[in-house]
């Protein structure tokens, strides 16, 4: 160590991956899930995957296309609704999804990223998603406790790093990236444009580099949109 | 009589004003920009981290732009982009001034049910839970009954809930009803039809408004 | 209402102050406190004012100038050495102060700011500031409880806002005022430069305007340091 | 012998290594900087918003652009602003490689006392217990002993804890002692002391290393 250069290539992070993982991973309905990582996690071969994300995507796009090849045994997410592939694996008990409030989910995830143990909240009160979960009792009145997601490994897209792993975001595309980076054990960021540090602006970063351990560039985006995929 | 989502949309259209946050469902409420009046000054809010999006763009959209159904959108001065975790922080501490959401049931006391048919497709809650909880006004659409005709306005849900005694309003294509600790109130009979027809369609007792009565 | 505009000045935002009522104050060491509302603050002579913020500022710089007249009842703070008569007041029973851990404190601000119900961490267990905090358990191991702080007001300093309140910080002058900002019940932010809508960059701003109702121009700064201010 | 605090800080500028990420606490730590080869090459934390920054600017100090302690500073390539969340955040989630703080008392079992001593000043906390929780390794540096001679490293602290089994190094202008869960371990010896010295002025049992023995 000790030059903070954080830049590498998918070959180098691919045997990061590894059976069993809890995998976090960035993107919103595919979205800012960084494709290039996807397509490693994939070609590493690895199995028995638990994840966490906002969605299962498309079959098509974003963490989907993993989730469609049956390697994944949990997801928590917030909706599989684009993807109906997940939703068989759900109905035959291959895939074990549990949902959360979206904006829940986004919190236990950064819970886990700003090092605290959870948080109380009314939403989900009365509701299926609120059963089996702890209650906590405070000046009479019931909360549901939410547990910090955290995660072996966590990948994320962003527009652009610097070789310490400052990242910064593209528009809608950020979404849960900055939670995803801040929660992983380790983080990998797919980036669209790598400069030198230095070269970003201080008050533009969203992410500081202490939270990103590795940094690789994209081989582009192949994005399709949901009218473009249906019927593929 | 037209398509009655149309007429949904286009009633809930006037419950927009200048000067309001907005967050817009999937489904129904998604065509109530169709409806506004262009005189109206609003930010809509996305719950994948933008206030202030505008009409989808005519050419080349953007794969990093888009709103939470996964369609493309324009900004409009003054917009922002944020984290999941401000843009849920916005709505849970009620910033959002109204959130109209599509529905499957609404009960006379407020009770929302509208992310889960048992035995049916499991799409999940995606951000319901929390606009239900955390909108300042939430107005729920549906058409008045089930394709079989049963009520979808009820004594109690019989769907699995999304949140309790949330919404404040509900509109349909045969009416407007309000919502208080009291229960439901008919506010408005909708072009065509009649308190009774009304009264035939719903299962939940209702009070009749006095300016209705008048 | 309708235009969005939020623009006003300091006379008309002084009503807002009110006796009784809880404050929420950015800064941190009086970097950030926004000066001319403290002056507001002071010339609208409401006393009995519950203060919550990072620290007590000088006397002579930050809330220190409020804290020294004798009009606060109490503060939440994580540390008020930097203002000796704080301390007097404290001693002598005038100004009941709460200590918090200083990141602990950001927290319950923030989880108000996002309108959730508190948090457990393990930090300050075993310790003095854990006293008296209610202990939750969860699966054999204690955690702290640590509940929202929200306010009545909330006065933050920023570097630039648009009409509708956006934000834009100026390096650590950032600090907690987009906490303060999203917790407050009504957020006043006065700031340097104020811009037309759509003169931002919609990436670069930190707190959207949904959380502010107030929006100042600045009288200045007249900032200063430690060094200056000792002896005076 | 020279300033003790000089003498501390020239001995812990040797625990900060390239490619660290630090943070150094007020008192002693804010000293160590001078002592650190220029080749050096880590990223300072503040608490209050801000990981790289550099030295004193010798000119027109911004008010925006301070550290913890209030005391203006440059930054350096690669660094970034942020909020007090994202900072302390970046302290509990374990991202600081090396906490470096002043110290009132260290017990031998790596409790830490240095915020409080009831019934004379109490500035409160900071983020000491944060730091003292969060990074990886934590440092504390003292003066051996209280001014009336009083031993500082102690079987128990008497004073009020800042947080529970988190020192791991104490280095002091007579001693370096490591802390593991078996207890205190001496690891070097100051010039111009002797372990015989060190005993007299430390009230808690400790062992010796093997390779002092050697």
């Amino acid at each position: 160590m000790g030059s903070f250069n954080k830049v590498t290539d998918y070959q180098a992070v691919k045997p990061l991956f590894f059976d069993g993982m809890t995998l976090l991973f960035g993107g919103f309905g595919g979205v800012g899930t960084p494709p290039g990582l996807v397509d490693c996690l994939i070609e590493s071969g690895v199995k028995d995957v638990h994840l966490i994300g906002n969605d299962a995507g498309f079959p098509w796009i974003g963490i989907g296309k993993f989730v469609v090849l049956k390697r994944a045994v949990s997801l928590v997410a917030s909706h599989i609704g684009s993807n109906p592939v997940a939703g068989q694996l759900m109905t035959d008990g291959e895939l074990q999804v549990e949902f959360a409030p979206q904006g829940i989910l986004n919190e236990r995830i950064r819970s886990a990223g700003v090092g605290l143990n959870g948080f109380l909240t009314e939403i989900g009160k009365g509701t299926l998603l609120g059963e089996n979960k702890p209650i906590v009792t405070l000046k009479g009145r019931e909360y549901l406790y939410e547990s910090p997601l955290s995660g072996d490994l966590g990948i994320v897209y962003a527009k652009k790093a610097d070789t310490f792993g400052n990242l910064v975001f593209d528009k809608t595309a950020r979404n849960n990236n900055p939670l995803i980076a801040m929660a992983a054990k380790t983080t990998i960021a797919e980036v669209e444009e790598i400069v030198e540090m230095g070269a970003l602006d201080p008050e533009e970063i969203i992410v500081p580099g202490a939270f990103v351990k590795h940094v690789v560039p994209t081989k582009g985006i192949n994005w399709k949109w949901i009218w473009e995929t249906q019927g593929t | 009589m037209g398509d009655p989502r149309h007429i949904i949309a286009k009633r809930a259209a006037r419950e927009v004003r200048s000067g309001m946050i907005v967050n817009l469902g999937i489904g129904i409420p998604s065509l109530i920009p169709d409806f506004l009046d262009p005189s109206t000054n609003v930010f809509f809010h996305t719950e994948n981290g933008l206030l202030g999006f505008g009409p989808t763009p005519s050419e080349n959209p953007d794969w990093a732009l888009s709103n939470a159904a996964g369609y493309p959108v324009s900004i409009v001065k003054g917009a922002s982009y944020f984290d999941s975790t401000v843009s849920f922080g916005m709505i849970r501490n009620g910033r959002i001034d109204l959130a109209v959401l599509g529905s499957l049931q609404v009960s006379r006391c407020g009770d929302l049910a509208n992310w889960i048919v048992p035995g049916k497709r499991v799409p999940g809650v995606g951000g319901a839970m929390e606009l239900a909880f955390g909108a300042k006004r939430l107005i729920a659409l549906m058409q008045h009954c089930e394709k079989n005709g049963k009520p979808k306005i009820v004594s109690t849900c019989t769907l699995p809930l999304t949140a309790t005694a949330c919404v404040k309003r509900i509109i349909t294509e045969m009416a407007v009803f309000d919502i208080d600790p009291g229960g439901l109130t008919l506010m408005e009979v909708m072009p065509g039809c009649t308190v009774s027809d009304i009264r035939n369609n719903t299962e939940a007792a209702f009070e009749i408004s006095e300016q209705l009565k008048g």
